[in-house]
């Protein structure tokens, strides 16, 4: 048995060596494709994390007319409370509107403001940020509601866009992963097309299959390594090189699991492939 | 040791290449396979490595049906067969000497094992001073000279070997046919096919003669041809 | 001549498909990076066009006191049209804005408004998005200027966004059209190296160098050209199964503009791929 | 036609293939390259078909320093050679038929002649039945054989054969130098490396001997070896 880890050892080694051009350009491949991956996963964590925080930002706001009673308040409190698509909401009174008035508003125009000509209002997260619309059509003509406020046109277009943009990453990651692992199983069908006559030698000598197969497939499992290694070294630059701003910024632990990803992907194509080649093409 | 019942084999393109072959090979003996070219004696030393399955009939190696061999089981048919083929078969990324320690590797043998039989053959066919090059920087001859050590290097029950003098000059091939004897001597079984016809001629042993895949003789102490005006 | 043509064409075609695995591969690698070029194109394009459209509909708007001077508006009009980082304004005067109002507030409200209550305003369009920024700084304390309201904060980190979106595409389109390449020019090199015996074969026989080139070449071009057909499939299969909605939506001319990209790449990367492959590997 | 001056040739890792051979062959002549396995002969061939450049020393083919000749030249200078390989050297992908065909394609023949001349060499050589096959699907002889086949299809001036009959039984061999007279008599110059000793002794051609690289016999009408004892 130590005889044969040895020589597997061995062999591989020789092998990624002999044909280095070939190792060189299934590594690249890997690491073009996995970086892709990882780049998208980032991209879509972000984008989603961003969202999360746009949600909380902007909320739909439900104002009350100053003149509103306080039956006609309670009774759009419960109907918003009951509503599925909002998750919650939060009664500012006429002092909350009236300081907050007093952050934006310049001093000369404050002296007209007085806490009575102050709205009350609710803040309502909505579930996502497009249900914004059907609440504002719900309240927009409810007794004692002065008018609703919602994220503006461009912020509903982004939250659209955010999620077109989520679907392509998935996408493309997809694809990514699919055309790395024919890749990989097309390097290793070329391995062992080249190679057809040396494993004809093998089996003619005495060689079991599984003798013949080892080799083959640390190969791939260490090319599927070193392309993962690489493509996690891009996504870290990506991440130190080009950080991402406010509410995009993602932390080192969300990195570190994208990264894994990788590892786990990485290594996974390099082995499946190399074993779906040698079930198919090299007939042991 | 080695018995054909009835073989037959004809290739998927359709072309018969050995017919209705019987014949019983006691352990230990020497036959030479001699026939026209492409009268099936490659054919019939592939059958007997399953490189190939016959159509009809049985082969059995060792009292062994290997047509009903299970896959797996076949590299350890293999391991106790020697074979040279007539293309060599060696594998060109390898220099001689790993050519060579690789039929030893395979079956699993010790590294001192190695080191200590390889240089020993390779000196016996004369390639100890090439034992660190390539098979693409070998003469045709001294590539036929490693594929018969790496046949012999692991003391196989049953030797095969396809024109192992092809392209070797005189005097080498008697030095390859020394060798073939002393191994035989051993009590391994040597299968040889070959168009040498003063080799045959000379050593007087038995002799199977093929003519378009059918046996047409099976002589003990035979001579190459029968009809030997036609070769002058 | 015409044997040497015919020779030439049987000899690509019987290649490609004695090869056919290959060829899929390479077809494949060649079809997944256009595609994700194409892709990234469009998004691109897509981007920049709703980047555009948003600097036209939110403009940066300079809101003048009701009792500003005719002087304090002209100076303010005269210093927007100096400011290189504001592509143009529009002036606003008390009647448009008053008609303006009337359509956003409630006709319960519309009572307690006059023509005379109006501000006057400018609206800006600034070079990018960005410079909203810049322009609310520099007017905010200007003599008759009442306040400044730019694209509000989600408006700005979306432009942000869009710009790092941008240099990600085009990161991306170029190492994928660098991948495309290598793997071409692999995929070459491996069918050189499993023909390289034919080639020693055809010196022998006295083929000149070109004679053994040729079909090479058109073979590298064949897998280009299919490449890059299957790939103008998906990124036209993309623009009309995904339609980008508003701002993003790319007119047909443009969706053909990136086809022919597409082509272009496909072709030049199949045909230069080969011709490299066969300086290097050839030796003829 | 063929003058070597003085050439030398050690391959690149140090092992030393010929050594200081000068030799004059006249056109139509046929010349039998005998010597020891690895003495150099298939070298000799390589040099002539300038696979391999010498280290020292010229060649002369038709008067021209093969030496000097431009790479592009190099294809041309071929198609005035015809080889029969000790390897073969055939397109695995190609049929037989293809694989004869090729040689005339490639210098541009037109499709006629190709359709007219290939069915008639493959008959010559005894595979008439047999042109649809792969090179894989044939015997050794047989792969011998088309070689032989590609190398006289387009009537060269000079071939150079190796081991032409090394896998051919004594009957086939008897046909294939029969082949290589006519085509000597049609003035082609032939030269033949080659092991078999029978065959050089009947023919009484003019031999030239290699030893360990060097030349040690150029006799006239001679014979295989003089110390023919060894052998027996
Ligand atoms: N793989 C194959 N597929 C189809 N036909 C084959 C194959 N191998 C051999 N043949 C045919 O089978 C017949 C016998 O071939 P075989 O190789 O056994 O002959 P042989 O006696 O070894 O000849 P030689 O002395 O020339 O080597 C030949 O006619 C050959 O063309
Ligand atoms: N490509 C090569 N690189 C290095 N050495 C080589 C190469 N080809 C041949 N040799 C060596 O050169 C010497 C002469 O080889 P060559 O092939 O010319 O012999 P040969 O006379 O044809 O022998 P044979 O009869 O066995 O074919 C041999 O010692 C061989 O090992
Ligand atoms: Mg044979
Ligand atoms: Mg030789």
């Amino acid at each position: 048995m130590r005889v044969y880890f040895s020589y597997a050892f061995k062999e591989t080694f020789s092998n990624l060596w002999r044909n280095r051009m070939m190792t060189v350009a299934a590594v690249l491949t890997v690491a073009v494709s996995l970086s892709l991956v990882g780049g998208s996963l980032l991209l879509k964590q972000s984008a989603a994390q961003a969202t999360a925080s746009w949600e909380q930002s902007t909320p739909v706001r439900v104002w009350m007319q100053p003149t509103a009673t306080p039956g006609e308040i309670s009774a759009v409190r419960s109907q918003l409370a009951q509503l599925p698509i909002v998750k919650s909401c939060v009664f500012t009174t006429k002092q909350q509107d009236f300081k907050e008035a007093r952050l934006v508003i310049s001093v000369s125009d404050l002296q007209f403001l007085t806490v009575a000509d102050m709205p009350t209002s609710f803040r309502c997260t909505p579930t996502v940020p497009l249900d914004a619309l059907t609440v504002e059509t719900t309240f927009q003509h409810q007794p004692g509601v002065y008018r609703v406020t919602a994220p503006d046109q461009q912020i509903r277009a982004m939250a659209h866009t955010i999620r077109i943009l989520q679907v392509v990453f998935l996408a493309l990651a997809a694809v990514l992963l699919l055309s790395a692992s024919v890749l990989i199983l097309n390097t290793i069908r070329m391995a062992i097309f080249t190679r057809r006559r040396e494993v004809s030698v093998m089996k003619l000598v005495g060689a079991t299959n599984w003798f013949i197969r080892v080799p083959y497939i640390t190969e791939g499992f260490v090319q599927g390594l070193l392309g993962s290694g690489v493509a996690m070294l891009a996504v870290w630059a990506f991440h130190t090189w080009y950080p991402l701003h406010n509410e995009f910024a993602l932390d080192t632990a969300k990195v570190w699991g994208t990264n894994v990803v990788v590892l786990v992907a990485g290594v996974g194509i390099g082995s499946v492939g190399s074993a779906i080649a040698i079930r198919r093409f090299l007939d042991v | 040791m080695i018995r054909f019942e009835n073989v037959s084999k004809t290739y998927k393109n359709g072309t018969p290449a050995l017919t209705n072959i019987s014949l019983d090979i006691e352990k230990g003996e020497f036959v030479f396979l001699v026939g026209a070219s492409g009268s099936g004696k490659t054919t019939f030393l592939r059958l007997l490595l399953r490189e190939e399955l016959a159509d009809h009939g049985r082969i059995l190696e060792a009292g062994r049906d290997i047509g009903n061999l299970p896959r797996w089981r076949v590299p350890y048919l293999r391991r106790n067969i020697g074979c040279v083929f007539q293309d060599y078969r060696l594998l060109p990324n390898k220099t001689v000497f790993e050519n060579v320690a690789f039929a030893l590797e395979v079956i699993g043998r010790p590294r001192s094992t190695v080191e200590n039989q390889v240089p020993q053959i390779l000196e016996l066919v004369g390639l100890g001073a090439k034992s660190k090059n390539l098979p693409g920087e070998l003469s045709g001859g001294e590539q036929q000279r490693v594929a018969v050590a790496r046949a012999f290097v692991n003391r196989p029950l049953i030797l095969l070997a396809d024109e192992p003098t092809g392209n070797l000059d005189p005097v080498n091939s008697e030095s390859i046919m020394a060798l073939l004897e002393r191994i035989n001597r051993t009590g391994t079984t040597v299968v040889m096919a070959t168009h040498d016809k003063a080799l045959v001629d000379r050593m007087r042993r038995r002799v199977v003669e093929l003519d378009r895949g059918e046996m047409i003789r099976d002589q003990v102490r035979g001579v190459y041809g029968v009809e030997e005006g036609l070769a002058i």
